[in-house]
């Protein structure tokens, strides 16, 4: 197990390092001189170029990827640009509202997608089954914003039951946090509940077919106790590769969500560094969140082991 | 009274009957087998009995147990097969929960039968396993282990019926006659009905006392043992019968041959060390083979499964490379997948599975011409000639060579994979299990086959195999493998007469009786 | 398999609407019933009349010719990141398959590597880098097929590459990459078609979100999330502009979706569904 | 549709009144679309830092009424000398930071000083470069003396760029802004909201709002939802073509006012074709200025004919220099040798004002053959291609300076205009300070950049404000950036 897990954290590490490589070089090309954001259309090229001076603009590349690495090693992610703030704290405060919001988002849709996926496959060929993957295919295909302007009319707009959008952090009023994040949280679960269901269903017809649970049958249980004890838990393991995939897809790609939500979220924090050039911010932010995903994977890797004793021995 | 009697069931799929008209009758204490080719309906009784028929299936007719209907409801008919019938079936690869100890998967039987009395530990004792086996994942364990498991798993409900089906074609032939002697062993013990079913006479032959043969869903005849044995009625038992016997055939004379193959310290060792392991030995799969083949030879290599023969028949191919060791065909030396392009030809593999031997997508006709890439001196037309020349050799059309490899069945299959051996005129013809895949009525007919080929082209073979009755009967002098060595050799008389190392002896003890 | 496909009621019905779209779309190539650059602010919010049959938009538009335009422009670019996923995707993940080795672990590594950059952020850093626009849509949504197709290729081509046609192959002298075009390719294209339908899906959809944050397709070039997009504004005032697109969005993926379940089920009923290149939104 | 649009209107209003009811306070919460990178708004141009910080946090010597008049602020009143180059301003006793330090003489030279400064950073240097010296005379008066006579003094310096700071604070400026205004910086909630509260020892007469909170949303129809839903009170500019659904809601006003940006089709006039006057002339007369004012304002823009503002005393109109006429603008295409057209770029910043406008006058400019490729660009790259590198044919830009005609006098403008006449005028316009004498100055430089057709003059932003009906006090006009909070209130 120790050597499956060092394995799956060397393969990590080398992730992050071309990441980061590639991050950086990425943002050296971006067109648009920062200063030049910053002061705007009647500037003096003085200024521009005192705040240039200023923002250490003009050391060459290789220093700057050097000193930034060398930073984030002793976890200085150096200051924003525009914000005049550490960028940790930035990502910080706004971890604060994406990761409840993630964790909310991939608890609904597991509490929603898993119990119909497991109930469409027990009923599979049947009108019910029929009826969950037609809702499924509705889910998959609505685009998650339009999704969340429904529900916005809905609950906040008609109702006024939630708050249309926006985010109280979470020590002045922990509750309206939470309303603040219900809504978002619904756009975000319910397209991925459906492909939650989608893969439990076809992970379930799957392991229905396998010899194993014939067996369970033949020691005396039915079809429905086979699936429940034996079934379930095997084809959990491709659910739990999607799950992964989810918490990555979720984690970063909620900008449109925190868009029609106005949430001061980690996704709209490096929207908005980008469009304001704010290139420190932007690639510390980007290597955090490649971070998150790398490590959400990390960890899936590591659960599988956990689940499937057949792989921690395997060590590959 | 009959434990379990069946009338008239049908089974259909999709409207196409798989099995018709069924009717049996099994009485309590009997052994009863049930044999049968690839798609005879053997399989589909045993479901059809335990209520495990899949959901495709249409059944009429009617099942009785113990005197009564199988109950319709599932609960009651889930309670019938954990109370009073015990199941064991044939991969005892997938048949077990892989994610779930195998003493936790016994414990559930247990359960299930509401049984209170049996501990897990003491039906792994009857079956022969340690009791510590209890805390291993089925992948901990090896394929004879996992069936005995399976076994233990059907006996938690002290059942009255135990059904095994093909349990032990997965197995090695010491394994296999083990788990057998266990089945018989176990039956006798607690007087408990058997159904076996096998698509080994023999292995119904050893025992059962009665026997049904099914064919292609109809049932041939039911016959007590003997009777089959001796006075098998139907023809097609009478096929069934002579497919397990195999005339020996004429041994070659060698004395002037010269050599066509030597074959000095080979070893392939994998490498068990990953980037961050600590140090292991490393697995020998081969482990310092040393042995020459003569021109015109048939040389059989024998041993358990995982000894390595396979892993050697691929170095000498060329599919493989030897870790240390060389190998030397007309006195070109090679270490495996190093063997030159213009020597490719002289060797040629026939593998063992005719389904995956064929590229689906590619017609016959292109699959075959495919190792005359190694020839390309050969004009259009005289590669032409070979590819008809090699399909007509096994006994088959030219005008097959435009069809797909769905169109064939199983034996024709081996004979194209063979013709594909044939086709670059090759001097040494591997063959890996040329015939355990097939079914026991189209064995023989293969066999001949190459026997024919053989004395027709001058071929050399080295036959890879655990049947040693096909051994005994192809082969000039056998080799017995184990854990990577050969521990023996010698002519097939000399070495089944009198076999000197525990290993030769094992194998010879697991034989079945011969049925005449 | 004539049978087969007619079985199928759901892959008829999916396939016929994904193709009446794909020709919808390219009909607006050579015709629509009026240019899209023709704007008329004087017949803006025209409601559907014999005129215009799906009414114009907040310009004076045609919203029929929009939407042709709008899907043809959809179905661009995600066939167009399909092109770039399976075109780099699939010899990568062959390679990681016949070489194994260090090019697998590096296949593997990049696959990685690929995921880890979420496709939002690649489209927001090419956008700024290239500018918005279609073409970026198209790089950061086939970026994200690469890894995609990769594992979807490399599965198969590991599957198949145990059987014994494939050491045939070697047997008969073939090269490594002869294998892979002449065994595996073939053998695995039914896999790759399939994943291609769940792809275009996915494209389509995430074009979609970036038009909607302003990545994507720019005017006067249209999409139907840029068509969303402009639409929303006046959602509590002009409904329609909004459905309409929406409304086609969603019939083109689900039909392409029900397409590529039943693609699978008659291709090969054995194929795995890779839903790992849905979770991109 | 149409059912459920009402339906869901007629609900919403209903809970719209009875929240209201209860929230019926000295609070505002007030939506912005844009959220400001940072609060100092002496190091940057962004307009969002002025919408929350202008007179609310910080004020100036001077500040600007909703008119546009020039108003005492932290100076009580002030003298100019005959030749209008020594300004002395007097200062208000009395007043404190909100940190606590008081503000006297020292924070007035220290802010321009620190304007001036070789390493400044201010966004708008050039207004102030014509101080010469700042003195202490005593700590409640300062002289700034000036190079050169500047009619605009008084109002740049009554601007959010020289707005007082304070030497203890005015590093920290940008995340902790510390002024002298009626309001005191509470909270940055980045990403989410600024709030702020009355700052009980303000010199002046005190607000009526206790607390304001700027809510940063940037879709539109996501604040639709929010000002429906009542999660804010109201906004400052909302976009034109959703105002439909407040126009004829009782519970909401909508304020439709001036603004300094005059939008125009800026045109590179140093390269070709668009140095032929001809081919200016012939854009200018392909211009259907009501169609894109329908277009893209929805009839809220108020149509210009030069670079100028229409509510401006100055103004005079000149829409019809070049009436809408294709055959007109296919003639002197072809007299400037251009008979077929010719196809250009139009590069647009990413405001919603730019495209729209941009497909229209693509769609006319097509019909007389000048074919527009339209590329649209994030506002970091248009600045630096467009305005700082001139890389470019033809753009849409909202000029939002006021009274910013000064900037055709500079050649190395990034619009390339370069004439000495309207040079000259413009110097003599600076160094003049008779009333009437500067008003037939500006007009004749109208005049002039009309006639030249320099750039395609398109329309005067308007804003559209949207606000709870029972909201008072708010600016209707927008003479500078700035959500002025100081005269809010709530009405029974």
């Amino acid at each position: 197990m120790t050597l499956y897990i060092l394995r799956r954290l060397a393969g990590f590490l080398v992730t992050l390092l071309i990441a980061a490589a590639v991050i950086f070089l990425l943002l050296d090309l971006l067109p648009g001189d920062p200063a030049r954001f910053i002061l705007g259309i009647n500037a003096t090229p003085e200024s521009v170029a005192a705040l240039r001076l200023q923002m250490g603009l003009d050391d060459p590349a290789i220093l700057r990827f050097g000193n930034w690495l060398l930073g984030m090693f002793r976890g200085d992610f150096g200051m924003s640009q525009t914000q005049k703030l550490p960028v940790a704290d930035l990502i910080a405060a706004r971890m604060a509202v994406t990761l409840p919001l993630t964790l909310f988002a991939m608890v609904v849709s597991i509490v929603i997608g898993l119990p119909l996926g497991i109930l469409a496959a027990m009923h599979r060929g049947k009108p019910l089954d029929t009826i969950l993957m037609v809702i499924a295919q509705a889910g998959v295909a609505v685009p998650n914003f339009w999704f969340g302007m429904l529900l916005t009319l809905l609950f906040a707009v008609i109702l006024r039951w939630l708050p249309t959008g926006g985010f109280t952090p979470w020590h002045e009023n922990p509750i309206a946090a939470f309303r603040g994040l219900l809504l978002p949280g619904l756009a975000l679960a319910l397209p991925q509940a459906a492909i939650l269901a989608r893969v439990m269903r076809t992970a379930l017809v799957d392991v229905s077919t396998q010899d194993f649970i014939r067996t369970a049958r033949a020691k005396g249980m039915t079809f429905g106790q086979a699936m429940w004890r034996h079934g379930v838990r095997n084809a959990f393991l491709p659910v739990l590769t999607i799950l992964g995939l989810q918490f990555a897809f979720l984690i970063a790609g909620t900008i449109i969500v925190e868009n029609v939500f106005f949430l001061p979220g980690l996704g709209r924090l490096i929207a908005t560094a980008v469009t304001e050039r704010d290139l420190v911010l932007v690639r510390s932010a980007t290597i955090i969140l490649v971070l998150a995903v790398s490590a959400t994977m990390l960890i899936v890797d590591i659960a599988y082991g956990f689940v499937d004793p057949r792989l921690r021995e395997r060590g590959a | 009274m009959s434990l379990v009697e069946i009338e008239n069931l049908t089974i259909r799929f999709g409207g196409r009957p798989a099995l018709s008209g069924l009717s049996l009758a099994i009485a309590r204490g009997e052994r009863f087998g049930i044999v049968g080719e690839s798609g005879s309906g053997k399989s589909l009784t045993a479901l059809a009995i335990t209520g495990l028929l899949p959901d495709a299936a249409e059944a009429t007719g009617v099942i009785r147990f113990d005197g009564k209907l199988l109950p319709t409801d599932e609960r009651a008919m889930a309670a019938l097969r954990g109370h009073r019938i015990g199941i064991v079936f044939q991969e005892p690869m997938t048949a077990l929960n892989p994610l779930m100890r195998v003493g936790a998967q016994i414990d559930e039987a247990l359960d299930l039968a509401d049984s209170s009395t049996r501990e897990v530990a003491a039906l792994l004792q009857e079956v022969g396993l340690d009791s510590s086996h209890a805390i291993r994942f089925p992948h901990q364990l090896s394929g004879g282990q996992r069936q005995r498991v399976m076994i233990a798993m059907a006996l938690a409900s002290d059942p009255d019926l135990i059904i095994a089906d093909e349990p032990t074609s997965a197995l090695d032939v010491i394994t296999q006659r083990r788990v057998l002697d266990l089945i018989a062993e176990i039956c006798d013990r607690r007087q408990m009905t058997l159904i076996f079913i096998s698509h080994d006479m023999r292995a119904v032959a050893a025992l059962c006392n009665r026997v049904a043969v099914l064919k292609a869903g109809e049932l041939v005849e039911t016959v007590p043992t003997e009777d089959v044995l001796r006075r098998p009625k139907a023809a097609y038992t009478q096929a069934l019968v002579d497919a397990t016997q195999m005339a020996p055939r004429a041994n070659h004379d060698l004395s002037d041959q010269d050599l066509l193959l030597s074959v000095e310290g080979v070893t392939r060792a994998y490498s068990r060390n990953g980037l961050f392991s600590r140090r292991q030995p490393p697995l020998m799969a081969v482990n310092d083979v040393s042995f020459d083949v003569t021109r015109g030879e048939v040389l059989a290599l024998v041993g358990p499964s995982g000894c390595g023969k396979t892993t050697l028949a691929r170095v000498i191919a060329g599919l493989d490379s030897a870790t240390s060791g060389t190998m030397t065909i007309d006195s070109t030396p090679y270490h495996g997948a190093d063997l030159p392009r213009e020597k490719r030809g002289d060797i040629s593999l026939v593998f063992q599975d005719p389904f995956g031997s064929f590229n689906p997508r590619l017609t016959i006709g292109k699959s075959l011409a495919e190792p005359l890439r190694l020839l390309p001196k050969l004009s259009p037309l005289d590669r032409e000639q070979r590819l008809i020349e090699a399909i007509e050799s096994v006994g088959l059309d030219a005008s097959m060579l435009t069809r797909y490899p769905h169109e064939f069945s199983g034996g024709q299959r081996q004979r194209l994979a063979i013709a594909r051996a044939l086709v670059t005129r090759p001097r040494l013809v591997v063959l890996d299990e040329p015939v355990s895949a097939l079914d026991v009525s189209v064995r023989g007919a293969v066999l001949d086959l190459l026997a024919r080929l053989q004395s027709q082209f001058g071929l050399t073979y080295l036959i890879i195999s655990h049947d040693l009755d096909m051994v005994a009967a192809m082969a000039d002098r056998v080799m017995v493998m184990e854990a990577g060595r050969i521990v023996e050799a010698g002519s097939p008389k000399t070495l089944f007469a009198d076999p000197r190392h525990s290993l030769t002896k094992a194998l010879m003890a697991a034989r079945l009786p011969d049925l005449v | 398999m004539r049978t087969a496909w007619m079985r199928h009621p759901g892959l008829m019905l999916g396939l016929a609407a994904s193709f009446a779209f794909a020709l919808l779309g390219l009909l607006s190539l050579v015709w629509t019933p009026y240019p899209i650059g023709d704007i008329s602010i004087a017949r803006r919010f025209a409601v559907p009349s014999p005129d215009h049959w799906l009414g114009t938009d907040q310009l004076g538009r045609d919203m029929l010719s929009l939407i042709m335009s709008g899907t043809l422009t959809s179905f661009t670019v995600g066939a167009t990141a399909i092109i770039i996923g399976a075109g780099i995707g699939v010899p990568l993940g062959l390679a990681a398959a016949i070489y194994g080795g260090p090019v697998e672990w590096l296949v593997l590594r990049f696959s990685d590597l690929a995921f880890a950059f979420p496709s939002i952020i690649i489209a927001i850093l090419i956008a700024t880098l290239m500018g918005p626009g279609a073409a970026n849509a198209v790089i950061a949504i086939g970026i994200f097929n690469i890894p995609v197709f990769a594992q979807v290729a490399r599965g198969g081509a590991l599957t198949i590459s145990t059987l014994d046609y494939v050491a045939a192959a070697r047997l008969a002298g073939l090269s490594r990459p002869a294998i892979a075009l002449r065994h595996l390719l073939p053998n695995i294209a039914s896999l790759i078609i399939v994943q291609a339908t769940i792809q275009l899906s996915v494209g389509i959809l995430a074009e979609a979100g970036f038009s909607y944050i302003g990545l994507g397709t720019q005017p006067p070039e249209t999409s139907l999330g840029l068509m969303l997009r402009d639409a929303q504004n006046l959602f509590l005032i002009h409904p329609w502009l909004s459905i309409a697109p929406g409304l086609a969005i969603a019939v083109i993926v689900i039909a392409l979706n029900i397409a590529g379940d039943g693609l699978r089920d008659i291709l090969d009923p054995r194929l795995r569904r890779q839903e790992v290149g849905r979770v991109a939104g | 549709m149409r059912v459920t649009k009402s339906l869901a209107l007629a609900s919403a209003g209903l809970l719209l009144a009875t929240s209201l009811a209860m929230a019926q306070s000295t609070e505002i919460r007030v939506g912005a679309p844009l959220e400001p990178p940072a609060l100092d708004p002496t190091a940057g141009a962004a307009e969002a830092i002025d919408v929350v910080v202008y007179q609310n946090v910080f004020e100036g010597l001077t500040r600007i009424d909703q008119n546009g008049a020039v108003q005492s602020g932290l100076a009580s009143e002030w003298t100019i000398s005959e030749d209008g180059l020594t300004y002395d301003f007097k200062l208000h006793d009395g007043v404190t930071f909100h940190d606590g330090t008081s503000f006297d003489a020292e924070d007035v030279k220290f802010t321009f000083d620190r304007i001036l400064a070789e390493n400044s950073v201010n966004a708008q240097k050039a207004l102030y470069e014509a101080i010469e010296s700042v003195t202490v005379v005593d700590p409640l008066t300062v002289e700034i003396k000036l190079s050169r006579p500047d009619g605009l003094f008084l109002f740049n310096i009554g601007r959010g760029d020289a707005v007082i700071v304070a030497p203890e604070s005015a590093e920290n400026n940008a995340t902790q802004p510390i002024g002298t205004g009626p309001f005191a910086f509470v909270q940055w909630d980045r990403g989410s909201r600024v709030i702020l509260e009355q700052y009980g020892p303000y010199w002046g007469e005190k607000p009526a709002l206790t607390k304001a909170t700027y809510v940063f949303i940037s879709d539109m129809a996501t604040m639709t939802n929010a000002l429906l839903a009542g999660d804010v009170d109201g906004t400052y500019n909302f976009s034109a073509e959703a105002l439909p659904v407040f126009e004829n809601n009782p519970q909401f006003k909508v304020l439709v006012g001036t603004t300094e940006g005059e939008t125009i089709l800026s045109t590179n006039n140093a390269k070709e074709p668009f140095n032929k006057l001809e081919v200016r002339q012939a854009m200018a007369h392909a211009i259907n200025r009501q169609e894109i004012i329908d277009g893209a304002t929805y009839g809220y823009g108020v149509p210009i004919g030069s670079h100028f503002a229409p509510h401006n005393p100055y103004y005079i109109d000149l829409t019809n220099t070049y009436p809408f006429d294709l055959d007109k603008a296919k003639e002197l295409l072809a007299q400037a040798g251009y008979p077929d057209g010719f196809s250009a770029t139009l590069k647009l910043p990413p405001v919603n004002y730019a495209t729209v406008s941009g497909q229209i006058i693509a769609s006319d400019f097509a019909k007389i053959g000048i074919k527009l490729e339209l590329i649209n660009m994030e506002w970091a790259q248009w600045l630096e291609d467009v305005f700082a590198n001139k890389d470019f044919d033809l753009t849409i830009i909202s000029h939002v300076e006021p009274f910013d005609i000064g900037i055709y006098a500079n050649p190395d403008y990034y619009f390339g205009y370069n004439n000495p006449e309207f040079q000259a005028l413009n110097e003599t316009l600076n160094a003049t300070t008779d009333e009437a004498k500067r008003k037939e100055l500006a007009q004749e430089m109208q005049t002039i950049i009309a006639k030249d057709a320099v750039n395609g003059y398109l329309f005067e932003l308007a804003q559209t404000g949207v606000w709870n009906a029972k909201l008072d006090g708010m600016w209707q006009n927008a003479p500078v950036e700035g959500v002025v909070l100081r005269d809010v209130h709530w009405v029974e």
